[in-house]
This record gives C-alpha cells, sequence and structure tokens, in this order.
C-alpha cells in the first residue's frame, strides 16, 4: 500500500513537470496545427539560462536564494521567451502557407540545432552540469510517503499556473482572439485580430511555462543535461495527444496521466521498468483508436 | 511545363525589383565579373600555413607561376568570365543568371577567406601581413555582391523558356552528355578535397566546390536549361532512366570509385530505398510517419536470424533471397498493423501512434524481446553476401580492372534502389497511386469517389514497410552487425526529412535527399561536432526557402508556379543554403 | 527589402559559425613544425573513431584529445624516427552503421597505422571487421563487452575473434564479479539490487555481477532499468526501495549514475550505490554522488602511479581543462600502444603497407607502462591488466578501498 | 408503379441535442430531376450527406432501387449515387484527367499486384478508362485542359470538372450539391442544358440550389426543406403557388426571396460544420 502511495505521488510529481511543457504544444498546435518539436529544447534552454543567471549572479547574491531564485526564474524564463519568439519569426512564421509538412522538419531541425548550439557553446555542457542549491531542502513526508519540497512546488506550480492559464483563455480579449484565432484564423482577422501577434502570444505563453517547467526540473532533480528538452518533450507531446490537443485542461490531465502510467506500470506490469514507457505507449494507441480525438479533444465533423 | 499560361487570378505577380540599382546592372555586372578574374589572379594567403600551403598555392610563392590557375581559382576565375558573358550577351533572364553567377563567386571568396582567416588565425592571413599583400578572397567577394546587385538591377524575371524540339537521335545525345555531365559532377563532389585523411581543408575544399557548383547551376536554370533539359528527359523517360542507370553503374569506374565512397554509397542507397517506402506513405498518401525505421530495424533483425551469425536466435540458416523476402513480408505484417489504426485516427494523431510504435520497436529491442535480438549486445557477426563465390565485400576484379571492396553491395543496392524506384513510379501512375494522392488531396472527396481510404492507407503502410523490411536485410548484412541503435527516432527524422528536403511525391527527390543528408555529414567531417549543428541549420534554411523540396513532384513544382512562397522567388534557394553549410 | 536582411543574416550567421568553428585552432605564420626531430620520411596517421557530437560526445572527445596528447608527446619525444605522427578522429555518432563510414574513411587511407576506438561495443563490431580486412590495429580504450575478444561462449569456450583488435580497458566478466565479491564478502551487503541504463557496458556489467553475487550467497532482490534519458528515476527508486536492499548496484556511467545517487538519498532509500569504472569519475560526485557510493576501476590508484599523474598534469597543461572523461586515460594508453608498436615496427625499416603484419604482432607484443598501469595484451587482444581496485566516496572525493586481482 | 431508383423513407439526423434533420422522406424516379430547397440551415447539405453515407442517418432508411444503401460513403458511390460538393472539393494538385481518373476508381479492377506490374490486363483497363474520362469531360465541355492542374482552372470550369468526375463512377443517382453557385447567368443557363443531358444518359438528378427560378425551370419534382423538415413536396407549379413555401422564405414573393438568398449565400456557410 505504502509504495502504491509513494509511487502515485511519484506520479504526480513527473506528471506535473510534463504538463508545464505540454501546455506550449498544446497552444501552438491548436492555433496553428504545427507539432512543434523544439518546444521541447525551449524548456531545456530555459534551464542553462535559470544556470546561466546564477552563475553570472555576485557571490553575496549566490549565497541567498530569496534573491537568487527569482532572478534565475527571471533570466530562464526570458531567455525561453527570446528563443520561442526568434523560432516562432525566422522559422515558422515564413512557412504560414507552405506544404503542411514543411514547418514540422524545421521544427525537428530548430531542435536539432538548439541542443547541439547548447551542447557546443555552452561553458561544460558536454555532460550534465549540476544545478545550484538555492532551492528547498528536505522533503514533505506524510506518513510513509516522501515527496522532496521542489516536487510539491512543481505541482503547485503547475496545476496553479494551468489554471490562470485557462481563466485566461477564457475570459481575456487576448484569449478570446487566441481561441477564435484558433477555430478559424481568416475569420479573425477580418474580426480585427491580428493573427500574428496571437501566434507570438501563444509561443511566448508556451515558453514562460517551458521557462517554469526548466527552472523547476533544475532545482528538483539537482542537474540539467542537453538531452532533457527532447525526452520531456516526447512526453509532453503524448500528453497533449492525449488530452486531445488545442485543450489545455486535456493537456494537464494527459500528462499526469502519462506520469502515473510511468510510475505505476513500472512498479506493476510485467517486464517492470524495462517496458514503462511501452506502456505509456500502448495507452495512447488505444486511447487513440477508441477515442481518436483524445481524452478531451473536439470530435472531427466530416465537412462536405 | 504550361503553368505560366493558365493562372488563377490570385495568383501573386513575379517579383520585380526594379529599384534605384536599375542603371547600374551592366556597370555592376561588368566590374563584378572583372574583379572575379582579378581575384584569380590575386594571392590569397599572404603567408604558408602551418598546414601545407592552401589549396592551390594561393599564397605569394604562387607568383612564380601566376597564370597556371587551378582548382577554386580556376572556378572564380570562370565565374568571373561568366558573368561577364551573361551580362553582355543575349542570354534568357539575363538577371537571374548574373545573380546566380554572383552568389557563385561570393560563396567560393567567402568560404576560401573564411577559412585561411580561421586556419591563419586573423585577418591579417587574408589583408596585408609583413609587408605582404593578399587581398584575393576580399576582390573575390566585393566582385561578388557587386554581380548580385547587378542582377537585382537587370531585373528577376522568369527563368527563360526554351521551346527547341529535338528530334530522337539529338535529344539522346544531349540526354547522354548531360547524364554524363551528372556523373562527372557527383564524382567530382565526392572526391573534391581528397579522400581518406590526408588534405587538411577537406572540408573547405568541397563547400567552395558546392558554391562553385550551386552558383553555375543556378546559372543553369535561370537560363531554363535545366527546366528544358527535364521535360526532355520526361518525354524519353525509358530512355533516360537507362541512361541515369548506366551512369550509377559507372560511378565505381570513376575517381569515387573507391571503397570510402563505395561504402558510403551503399548506406545512401540502402536509406534511399527506405525513404523511398516512406515517400509512398507520407508523399502518396499523405500520412505521417514518426516511426519509419523501425520497420527497417525489423526487417534486419529478421534477416540476421536467419544469417547463421552466432547469436541468430534460429537455428536455421536461409539463403539471402529467402531471407530477403521473409524480412519483407514480416515488416509489411507490421506495416499493416501499425497503419490499422488509420481506420479511425486521422492525421497528426497517427503521427503520434506511428512515434509511439517506433519507441516501443526500439525499446522492445533494446530489452531482447523474445530472445531474437540479443538486447544491447546486438547481433554481430553477420556474414557478408557472396554469389558465386565472390564475397561482396571484398574487392573484385573483371578484367584487368580492379573494382575497390564493396563493390558488389553497391551494385546490388543500385539494382535494390532501381527495383524500389520502380515500384514506386508504377504505383504512383496506377489506380492505386491516384486513389492515395486523392486521399491526401481531400479525403471525403475521395470516400464519394467510391474509395475505401481505409484499406488504401493500410495498403500504403504495408507496401512502405515492405520496401525498409527488404533494405533492412541488405543492410543487415552490408554492416554485419544489427543493434537497436540503428534505428531510433533520429534515423526516422532523417528518413522523413529526405522525404521531404527532396520533395514530396517525388522519386529523384528521395534519392536526392537521402544522398544529401549522408554525403553532407561525410564531407563535413572536418567539422566534427558542429555537424548536427549544420545539419539542423541545413534543414531550417533549406525549408524556409525551399518549403516544397529540392526536386518537387510535377504536380507539386506546378503548385509552386502559383504561389510566391513567403514572399521569396522560387530560385533562390540553389544559392541560399551553401553558405548556412559553411 | 526583407529577404536582403534575411540573407545578411544568414551570411553573418555563418560567417560566426565558421569563425566558432575553428577559432580555437590558431597557427602563428611559420613553415614546418616538426620540432627538432628528423620527419623527413613523411606523416603517419593514427585513427580515432569515437562519438564526437551527440550525447555521448563527452567521453568521446575525451578519447580523442588523449589520443592528441600521447601523439603530440611522441612527436615531441620522436618516438618514431623519421616520421611525424598526426591524429584523424572520425565521428561515429554512436551510430554502428555511421562508424562503419569512419572506419572505412580510415582504412582507405595507406598512412592510417592503427586506429583508437570504439567507444561503443556495438558499434566496434561494425568497425573491427572492416580493420581487420586491411590489417589495422584497433585498440580500444572503452569496450567492455568480452564477446569482442573472445566470442560469444567467453567463459566456457573463449576464441580470438579479430587479431587486430586489443583493447587497454578490462572487460565486464572481470570488474563485475570482482565488485560483487567485495559487496558480498568485504561490505557485507547480502541483498543487493540493480539498476541499469539497459545499454551494452551497463547490462553485460549487472549480468556479469549477479552471477557472482549468487556464487558468493548473495541475493539479487530486484532488477530494473532506467531509460537512456531519464532523469527522474523517483519510480525505481519507491520500487527498489521497498525490496530492503542493502546496496544498489548501477550498470552504466555516471551522468545518470550522481542524480540517482543523489535521488536515492532524498526519497530515504540510503544504501550505497556503487558502480563500474564508468562512474568512477569526480563529476560523479559534482552530480549527487553521495558519501559511501562505491566504483571499480582498473589498475592501481593514481596516485600510486606516477604515469597517471603525468598524464592528469600533462592533459591540463594542453587542453587547459580535466575533460578527459572516464576513457582519457585508456585513450592515452591506447594510443601509446600503437604508437610503441609502430616505433618497433619501423626499426627494421620504412613504412608500407608490408609491414602490417608486423604492425598487428607488435601491438600484440606491446608492453609498456601507461596511465592506467601496466598496457599488455593477452593471447585474445584483451588486456592482461587485471587489477582493479574499489574506490569509495569519502568526504566528496573518491578514495581507494582495496585493490587487488579477481580470482574466481 | 415502378420502383422509385433513389428513396429516402423518414430519415432523422440528430447531432448532440440538435436535430437537423426530422422524418424526411424523398422520392426519386428513375429519369428524373428533383430539386431540394429550403433557407439556410435547413438541413439540406445534411440531407445529401445522409444520402451518399458520409452521415448515419439516427433513423430511417436509403433505399437504391429498392436495396437499402451501405452506410459508408464509398460503397454508397460504387452502388451508383454520385455526389458534388457545396464548396467545390476538387483534388486540387491532380490534373483535370487525373480528377475523372480517380472517379473511375470503384470501376476499374487493378489491385495492388496488376498495379505494381503494369500487365497487359492493366493496360487496357488503364486505357479504356482514360478513353472513358476523356469522352466525360469533352461531354461537360472540358476538351483539351488534360493535363492542367485542377486548382488553375476557372471557378466555372472547376463545377463542371466536379460533375465530369462525379459522373465517372457510372452513377445511376448523381447528387447536385448548388451547382450554380456563383456563376453568373450565362454559366447558370449552361448547367441547367448540362444537367438536362445528363439526364438523357439515363442518370437521375437531386439538385440543391438557392436559385429558385433555376430550379423551377429544371426541376420535374422539388422538396422544400425547412429547419429540417419537409415542408413541400410536388411539381414546381404546386410548390410554387403554396403559400406555405412563401412564408418560409419570409414572407415575401419569390422573386425577393431569391434576392435575399444571393445576398446570404457569401455567408452562406454555416450549414457544413
Amino acid at each position: 500500500m505504502s509504495v502504491l502511495l509513494q509511487q502515485l505521488a511519484n506520479g504526480v510529481v513527473q506528471g506535473a513537470l510534463i504538463a508545464l511543457i505540454a501546455l506550449g504544444y498544446t497552444m501552438v498546435y491548436g492555433i496553428i496545427q504545427l507539432i512543434n518539436f523544439a518546444h521541447g529544447e525551449v524548456f531545456m534552454v530555459s534551464s542553462y539560462g535559470g544556470l546561466a543567471t546564477f552563475t553570472l549572479l555576485p557571490d553575496d547574491l549566490k549565497k541567498s536564494p530569496a534573491v537568487a531564485l527569482p532572478l534565475m526564474f527571471v533570466g530562464g524564463i526570458v531567455i525561453a521567451v527570446i528563443v520561442a519568439v526568434i523560432m516562432e519569426r525566422f522559422a515558422y512564421r515564413p512557412l504560414r502557407n507552405a506544404p503542411r509538412l514543411a514547418p514540422l522538419i524545421t521544427a525537428l531541425g530548430v531542435s536539432v540545432f538548439l541542443q547541439e548550439a547548447v551542447r557546443v557553446w555552452y561553458p561544460n555542457a558536454k555532460s550534465n552540469l549540476p544545478y545550484p542549491k538555492v532551492f528547498p531542502e528536505g522533503s514533505l513526508t506524510l506518513g510513509t510517503i516522501n515527496v522532496p519540497w521542489t516536487g510539491v512546488l512543481l505541482v503547485v506550480l503547475s496545476v496553479g499556473l494551468s489554471v490562470i492559464l485557462q481563466t485566461y483563455v477564457n475570459k481575456s480579449r487576448m484569449g478570446r482572439a487566441m481561441r477564435a484565432t484558433a477555430q478559424d484564423p481568416d475569420t479573425a482577422k477580418l474580426m480585427g485580430v491580428n493573427p500574428d501577434r496571437v501566434i507570438v502570444l501563444t509561443f511566448v505563453f508556451g515558453a514562460v511555462l517551458a521557462g517554469v517547467a526548466g527552472i523547476m526540473f533544475g532545482g528538483y532533480l539537482n542537474n540539467i543535461n542537453i538531452d532533457m528538452g527532447f525526452q520531456n518533450g516526447i512526453f509532453a507531446f503524448t500528453a497533449a495527444v492525449l488530452g486531445g490537443v488545442g485543450s489545455i485542461r486535456g493537456a494537464v490531465i494527459g500528462a499526469f496521466i502519462i506520469g502515473l502510467i510511468k510510475t505505476l506500470a513500472g512498479q506493476y506490469m510485467p517486464g517492470g521498468t524495462q517496458y514503462d514507457y511501452v506502456w505509456i505507449f500502448v495507452v495512447l494507441i488505444l486511447v487513440l483508436v477508441f477515442r481518436p480525438q483524445g481524452l478531451f479533444g473536439e470530435p472531427e465533423r466530416v465537412r462536405a | 511545363m504550361s503553368t505560366s499560361t493558365v493562372s488563377t487570378p490570385a495568383a501573386a505577380p513575379p517579383v520585380e525589383q526594379r529599384s534605384a540599382l536599375a542603371p547600374l546592372g551592366k556597370p555592376f555586372a561588368a566590374v563584378g565579373g572583372v574583379l572575379g578574374i582579378v581575384a584569380a589572379l590575386l594571392p590569397w594567403v599572404t603567408f604558408g600555413l602551418k598546414d601545407g600551403n592552401w589549396p592551390d598555392k594561393s599564397t605569394l610563392q604562387f607568383f612564380d607561376a601566376p597564370f597556371a590557375v587551378t582548382g577554386f581559382r580556376w572556378h572564380v576565375l570562370l565565374l568571373g568570365v561568366l558573368i561577364l558573358v551573361a551580362a553582355f550577351a543575349p542570354v534568357p533572364s539575363k538577371g537571374r543568371v548574373v545573380r546566380a553567377l554572383g552568389w557563385g563567386l561570393a560563396v567560393v571568396s567567402f568560404i576560401n577567406g573564411a577559412y585561411i582567416t580561421v586556419k591563419g588565425g586573423g585577418l591579417g592571413a587574408i589583408t596585408a601581413l609583413d609587408g605582404d599583400v593578399a587581398f584575393g578572397s576580399i576582390v573575390g567577394l566585393v566582385g561578388g555582391v557587386l554581380a548580385i546587385l547587378a542582377g537585382y538591377g537587370i531585373g528577376i524575371e522568369l527563368p527563360g523558356q526554351w521551346k527547341v524540339k529535338l528530334s530522337t537521335p539529338v535529344a539522346y545525345l544531349v540526354l547522354l552528355v548531360s547524364f554524363a555531365a551528372v556523373l562527372y559532377a557527383v564524382a567530382a563532389m565526392l572526391t573534391t578535397g581528397g579522400v581518406g585523411t590526408s588534405n587538411p581543408y577537406a572540408g573547405a575544399i568541397f563547400l567552395s566546390f558546392l558554391g562553385f557548383a550551386g552558383g553555375v547551376l543556378a546559372a543553369l536554370s535561370g537560363v531554363g536549361f535545366i527546366r528544358w533539359l527535364s521535360v526532355l528527359s520526361e518525354e524519353h523517360r525509358v530512355f533516360s532512366v537507362i541512361v541515369l542507370a548506366a551512369c550509377a553503374l559507372l560511378l565505381p569506374f570513376t575517381e569515387a570509385g573507391n571503397e570510402y565512397w563505395m561504402t558510403v554509397a551503399a548506406n545512401i542507397g540502402i536509406y534511399a530505398a527506405t525513404a523511398i517506402g516512406l515517400n509512398i506513405v507520407v508523399g502518396l498518401a499523405g500520412l505521417l510517419d514518426l516511426g519509419y525505421v523501425a520497420f527497417m530495424g525489423i526487417g534486419a533483425l529478421v534477416a540476421a536470424n536467419f544469417s547463421g551469425a552466432a547469436t541468430a536466435h534460429f537455428g536455421i540458416t536461409l539463403p539471402f533471397p529467402v531471407a530477403a523476402v521473409i524480412a519483407g513480408v514480416v515488416a509489411g505484417i507490421f506495416g499493416a498493423i501499425v497503419g490499422s489504426p488509420t481506420l479511425r485516427v486521422r492525421g497528426d494523431y497517427l503521427a503520434i501512434v506511428t512515434l509511439a510504435f517506433g519507441e516501443i520497436f526500439t525499446r522492445s529491442a533494446q530489452n531482447d524481446i523474445g530472445g531474437i535480438t540479443n538486447g544491447s549486445n546486438a547481433i554481430p557477426g553477420i556474414p557478408p553476401l557472396s554469389l558465386f563465390g565472390a564475397e561482396f565485400n571484398k574487392s573484385f576484379s573483371i578484367g584487368a580492372v580492379k573494382l575497390p571492396a564493396g563493390v558488389l553491395y553497391y551494385i546490388l543496392i543500385v539494382l535494390l534502389v532501381a527495383a524500389t524506384m520502380a515500384v514506386f513510379a508504377n504505383l504512383k501512375f496506377s489506380r492505386i497511386g491516384r486513389a492515395w494522392i486523392a486521399i491526401r488531396e481531400d479525403e471525403d472527396a475521395a470516400r464519394a469517389m467510391g474509395i475505401q481510404t481505409g484499406k488504401k492507407k493500410i495498403l500504403a503502410f504495408l507496401i512502405g514497410a515492405t520496401l525498409a523490411g527488404l533494405a533492412g536485410a541488405v543492410f543487415a548484412h552490408k554492416n554485419g552487425t544489427v543493434s537497436y541503435e540503428s534505428f531510433k527516432f533520429m534515423e526516422s527524422v532523417t528518413l522523413l526529412a529526405a522525404v521531404i528536403l527532396g520533395g514530396m511525391g517525388s522519386i529523384p527527390g528521395a534519392v536526392l535527399g537521402a544522398a544529401l543528408l549522408f554525403v553532407l555529414p561525410e564531407k563535413l567531417r572536418e567539422f566534427e561536432e558542429y555537424r548536427l549543428m549544420i545539419f539542423g541549420l541545413a534543414l531550417i534554411v533549406i525549408m524556409r526557402f525551399r518549403p516544397q523540396g529540392l526536386i518537387p513532384d510535377r504536380h507539386r513544382r506546378a503548385e509552386l508556379a502559383d504561389e510566391d512562397v513567403g514572399g521569396v522567388p522560387v530560385d533562390e534557394v540553389h544559392e541560399v543554403p551553401k553558405e548556412a553549410k559553411a | 527589402m526583407r529577404k536582403h536582411s534575411v540573407k545578411s543574416a544568414a551570411i553573418v550567421g555563418a560567417a560566426l559559425l565558421v569563425l566558432a568553428a575553428c577559432g580555437s585552432n590558431k597557427d602563428e605564420a611559420g613553415g614546418n613544425n616538426g620540432g627538432s626531430c628528423d620527419t623527413s620520411k613523411g606523416t603517419l596517421t593514427v585513427g580515432v573513431v569515437a562519438p564526437l557530437s551527440g550525447n555521448l560526445s563527452a567521453l568521446g572527445i575525451g578519447i580523442k584529445q588523449s589520443a592528441e596528447l600521447a601523439v603530440e608527446e611522441a612527436n615531441k619525444k620522436c618516438t618514431v624516427k623519421g616520421y611525424k605522427l598526426t591524429v584523424s578522429a572520425q565521428d561515429d555518432e554512436a551510430n554502428p552503421a555511421k562508424g562503419a563510414q569512419a572506419a572505412t574513411k580510415l582504412s582507405t587511407d595507406p598512412n592510417v597505422v592503427g586506429v583508437v576506438g570504439t567507444l561503443n561495443s556495438s558499434v566496434a563490431q561494425t568497425v573491427q571487421p572492416i580493420l581487420r580486412d586491411k590489417k589495422i590495429p584497433q585498440v580500444s580504450p572503452a569496450n567492455t563487452n568480452p564477446t569482442l575478444t573472445r566470442g560469444n561462449d567467453f567463459l566456457t569456450a573463449p576464441k580470438r575473434q579479430f587479431d587486430n583488435y586489443f583493447r587497454v580497458c578490462t572487460t565486464d566478466d572481470l570488474q563485475g564479479p570482482y565488485a560483487a565479491n567485495y559487496l558480498v564478502e568485504k561490505a557485507g551487503k547480502k541483498n543487493i539490487a540493480i539498476i541499469t541504463d539497459g545499454k551494452t557496458y551497463g547490462e553485460g556489467l549487472a549480468a556479469e555481477l549477479s552471477k557472482q553475487v549468487a556464487k558468493k550467497g548473495g541475493k539479487i532482490v530486484g532488477s530494473e532499468k532506467v531509460g537512456e534519458k531519464d532523469t527522474d528515476f523517483s519510480g525505481v527508486i519507491s520500487k527498489i526501495k521497498a525490496l530492503n536492499p542493502e546496496a544498489v548496484y548501477y550498470g552504466g556511467e555516471y551522468p545518470v549514475a550522481g542524480p540517482l545517487s543523489k535521488q536515492m538519498a532524498s526519497a530515504g532509500l540510503n544504501v550505497p550505490l556503487m558502480g563500474g569504472d564508468g562512474i568512477f569519475d569526480p563529476k560523479f560526485i559534482e552530480l549527487g554522488g553521495k558519501e559511501g557510493d562505491l566504483a571499480t576501476s582498473v589498475g592501481a590508484p593514481t596516485e600510486s602511479l606516477a604515469t597517471a599523474k603525468a598524464f592528469v598534469d600533462a592533459y591540463k597543461a594542453k587542453f587547459g581543462k580535466e575533460d578527459y572523461a572516464a576513457y582519457g586515460a585508456f585513450s592515452y594508453d591506447a594510443a601509446n600502444a600503437i604508437i610503441g608498436a609502430l616505433a618497433a615496427t619501423l626499426s627494421s625499416g620504412d613504412w608500407s603497407d608490408a609491414k602490417r603484419d608486423d604492425m598487428l604482432t607488435n601491438v600484440g607484443k606491446y608492453s609498456g607502462s601507461g596511465a592506467t598501469g601496466e598496457v599488455k595484451f593477452d593471447q585474445y587482444g584483451d588486456s592482461t591488466n587485471k587489477v582493479l581496485t574499489v574506490y569509495q566516496v569519502t568526504s566528496g572525493k573518491w578514495k581507494d578501498v582495496q585493490t587487488g586481482t579477481f580470482s574466481g | 408503379m415502378s420502383t422509385p431508383v433513389l428513396e429516402a423513407r423518414d430519415v432523422s439526423m440528430v447531432f448532440g441535442g440538435l436535430k437537423a434533420l426530422k422524418g424526411v422522406t424523398l422520392t426519386l424516379d428513375e429519369g428524373k430531376i428533383v430539386g431540394l430547397i429550403g433557407p439556410n440551415g435547413a438541413g439540406k447539405t445534411t440531407f445529401f450527406n445522409c444520402l451518399t453515407g458520409l452521415y448515419q442517418p439516427t433513423t430511417g432508411q436509403v433505399l437504391l432501387k429498392g436495396k437499402e444503401l451501405p452506410g459508408d460513403p464509398a460503397h454508397v458511390t460504387k452502388a451508383g449515387v454520385a455526389r458534388t460538393f457545396q464548396n467545390i472539393r476538387l483534388f486540387p494538385s491532380m490534373t483535370v484527367l487525373e480528377n475523372v481518373l480517380v472517379g473511375r476508381h470503384s470501376r476499374m479492377k487493378q489491385g495492388p499486384l496488376a498495379s505494381l506490374f503494369h500487365g497487359p490486363a492493366y493496360q487496357r483497363g488503364e486505357r479504356a478508362a482514360r478513353e472513358r474520362s476523356r469522352e466525360l469531360l469533352a461531354f461537360v465541355g472540358l476538351n483539351n485542359l488534360d493535363d492542367e492542374l485542377s486548382r488553375n482552372l476557372p471557378y466555372g470550369d472547376q463545377r463542371r470538372l466536379e460533375i465530369a468526375r462525379a459522373l465517372a463512377t457510372d452513377p445511376a443517382v448523381l447528387l447536385l450539391d448548388e451547382p450554380t453557385a456563383g456563376m453568373n447567368p450565362q454559366e447558370t443557363e449552361a448547367t441547367q442544358q448540362l444537367i438536362f443531358r445528363i439526364r438523357e444518359t439515363g442518370v437521375s438528378v437531386v439538385v440543391i440550389e438557392h436559385d429558385i427560378k433555376f430550379i423551377f425551370g429544371l426541376c420535374d419534382s422539388v422538396s422544400v426543406l425547412v429547419q429540417g423538415e419537409l415542408l413541400v413536396e410536388g411539381s414546381p407549379e404546386t410548390v410554387r403557388a403554396d403559400p406555405r413555401v412563401v412564408e418560409a422564405y419570409l414572407g415575401k414573393p419569390p422573386e425577393e426571396v431569391q434576392h435575399d438568398v444571393e445576398a446570404a449565400a457569401a455567408s452562406a456557410e454555416e450549414e457544413q460544420a
């Protein structure tokens, strides 16, 4: 029993991280139907951005987490946003009217490029880098369950930010413009919505969330590497699809499902941790076969 | 091509750039051309470099014999002369041609200049140092830029259209000469900079050559020659195919006929055959597949297990053709299984199903599922193929001509690629192929035409996977070992990139795409750890300037005439990717 | 004019790339830089095949640079009379097919006298036959899979696989059991859990370890796997924790092992983590390796070995950093074995293809004292250096706790 | 009385809570042209989708020559019901000839193996299909445009190509969804002649159209659909005279109604999902 509860807790924390990244995938896909494979790298870059910010701080500031930590968040998020905006402006925007698969290849190219750029140009990034210890130490212990405080913070941030995002998209003027553009860009344009601005903003939101995820990743796991974006990006994309691309709620729930499958399948399914990934993808395929639009996606109506 | 005669009202007018440059067009071209010629005769480096002289004696020592112009200086000279010719002779689409040649000149000058700067340790190497002056690269670059501006000044018009009709024998002759030139160009491209590890400047020489070749090709395309040739070769399709195949088989007899390039070419061929299979799925049926390399892996595993390797799971050794057929069939069955969710899942959702399948495959292979993959130890020691006692990995002689090792693999793979091309072409121009394209274009309309879309999509997966399985069987024997590490996500991405880079639905495109994605990294070995980064950047740049691929399918090429993608004229692609690769 | 700006941006970007790509390769003007040695007979090349790009490049670059160091020292000392030596490093991207191309490229160069590499055993499998056909010796600094030298039945019926293949590192069937003996007999840990990363190195090590643990009366309580690119191991740790192991053996390398050890501690699983030479690296501790963690490594402790210290100092002097990584010292020894054999081969005449047989024999007969201890090969091409040391993290540093040879 | 060629019995369609069709019945006798009119959102296209198997009617059945139609567009087409679309849906990057050849798909026999090897039987079938396709193109008046991409055709030609493509399936019944939308009077007139000629070849036709004048000049019988319900059915004269029809069209006489409809035509897309 205690193992089950502990594994549930582990799964929730893993899901929380994936959720923050998955939101970026789902929003971008919802608006321009692009699988932005490079989004995972935005997450990775933000982590290095946060680390760089810390490294550049004067020594006395490094010692006070209350100052250093917020600055790291700012640094990481700013880098993530800059990368995302440049990426949208110079890589994706020129391809808006290109054949459908062209931007996908661009996304893969951006992904490879960002990963390699960090590897080659960030000092010592060829192997894992330890993350500074500015995060709260210790763990939350509830009975037999043990979750590091950073993990708790990750879950709180993930859920909190996705609720805020959901509210913003549903309630605000810009949020309405986003939904309008997602449904019908041409009509939205006629109604005075500037699609370029909406799309950039979508990328920015995704980058901010990925930035938060990047810093929290470093804090929670104490070290970062250039591969972190790719693997978590694949999971996040899977989560977005599982939940129904375009749906904010779906992405978050999909992410938690993936986190839980990974820990629970590793614990209880035959083959154990050897096949935990396999179970994630098996569930994904089953969901898609029986509910092709994902758990919370809009069903696609035949047009005629 | 008749597309320019009929166009929808929405079509954008050709981009006209009649700017302030207009009156300066010809003078700029003249100066640019002359500067190019002068640059070729100027010294490029102020001193000898540590690794040996910059190619073709570009240092001051060269002035012992200043008119023996070779190598990249020969290219610079040629480009300079061509710019002058293009500017003052009656050439169709003059501005375009001058601009293309200008880009070639600028790129060649820039690459050599940049390399000398870096290798020589500073700008002194290409300017003045210790009383010596060497401004060749700067003069060349200025000349190139002037010619580009001149091109805009003269005005960028649509490429020339040639209406010349040839009698069949003359057409055959033209095609023969052209394809022979292609063969020569390919061999030259492969061997520039030397083989092996001897030349420290091989990467630079290669890039410089690409700049030259790109400039000349773009100029030919601007004149309209390329389009004319492609129409001609479509008219005489059978003859073209025979000549091309003959050229491919002649490659081992050229300078590139050494073991190394035979190995690389054989690998390219294996991936090209796989890419053509993927092209059926992605290019024709429009189904995005992100886990395609798994089918190749399945084929390779099947062949490995029947090969008699020490760790093969089944105690049976089958002759290669039988094993290959089984490999194809098994891969095909898996293809149909993976494709079956298409009955319910649409579009990008299918992409993730295929991605999931790819991940499941690698993970299962890594864990030695069913004892057939030998897990992380892989299946090594797969014997090379042999036929009539000739082992495929040994060198081979025809009479007095000794061919390099690996040539038999090369020939086998050329035949494999030819066969997959034939399969692809026959299917594409058939009832089935039309159904696939219809599904790609509009699935509901296709169903309303009586096409059972689900079945046809599964068929696409099945055939594509079968081809990949066959290629995988050859792969197993060629490489001698089958490890899950050869079939990871990145490989699927590379294959997809090959298809899209070459042009979806286009056969030569898939081959060219595979060739580029495998030759470039080989040629850029000098850059070692920068290779992947350059690869990523190249993908971005090529998609930016040529989203429809390098050799678009006939249909898609026509689309292009109407659509001004991203506001960039279509032809610019020829030059632009080159700098990015630098 | 938008497109012009895009173009110029592309050019500037490309220019920066080119400059950055070669920025470290500054050469001053000057002619032949052969030093004081006689290099009149030309240049011979030591090939390197290792992953120089991608996620294993840290290890690959360590291999390459250590080989360069060995070559540079040989050039300075005029080890090979009449020739200048260079290194030609080829990227295999940790991909067997790419490795084959890299090996073919080296093998077509008549001046390549030997190859240092590969990192991955799976890549070695494609490289071995290509180099064998050209009689080029291959000395691997890092392949630990015993089948590469002794075939599939390496324990019961060893049989030499490739007469051109040697390695200076130890094999899984020594290192794994040695660790098992230490854990069960010396440290008294009977219940051991295994985690691997699923790759050849870690899997082989763990498999050999678990056989020996059973032999010595210990028990493998659980065997789990983490993904190659996983970062959050909480699921695996919770699962293992419930099995109450007294120690965890990790088959894999330090980039995963360090964080894994740290996460074990924060999840309340306070037992030592042990691994092979893949985790014996200061970075392991930096990334979260905790007090009491263990590692085995080949040879006697570095402090007791003057050659090892000399290597580290020379490396630092040449490259300014200590990024030789896990296999740098092995690579240095491998290159020196090739160079030494070459010197012996050329004592009886100039380099030519006919010398290749001598070269192979001489590598087989090579004997020297390297950065990892004695470098010598047995009849299968394996290193005869069977000395192994167990290290433990003590006050934030690796400290040797036991040195010996594996004896069943 | 002979069996009608196409018969829809009591067809209803519910989307979530929305009742798009409420028990619509329609009968088409062989060699006739039936018109289907009604205001926007009346469910005309939904009804077509039910007839062609694109939607599964919630209740009711559709019979072709007395036999129930299968619930799948591909099989419906093979059984002999072909259609065009309200907003033209050609295969834009295929050529004109290829578009029509796709229409021949269900009447050709070549399987994957034959397509792979291009044997003599395959060649014969392919030649026959091409011949038939060219005939049909000539029939609708698209000569010498075989190799043009369909996306490059002028609007009116695209409509005609879509009809040729539908005819290539050798249908017994042809369903035309607003075949004259966006056409000028000359083109509309030509389309009317074309539909008469199609009837002469033995194909029965159902037409959806907003242009009431066009419908009354063309059809043997007209059905009026309002809010998913069949309001009136009968000869053009009866329908024209029926006060409920006038009322349904906002209580205005037909001429004005037609004007309104045309004005609204630009934004008349909400019917399609």
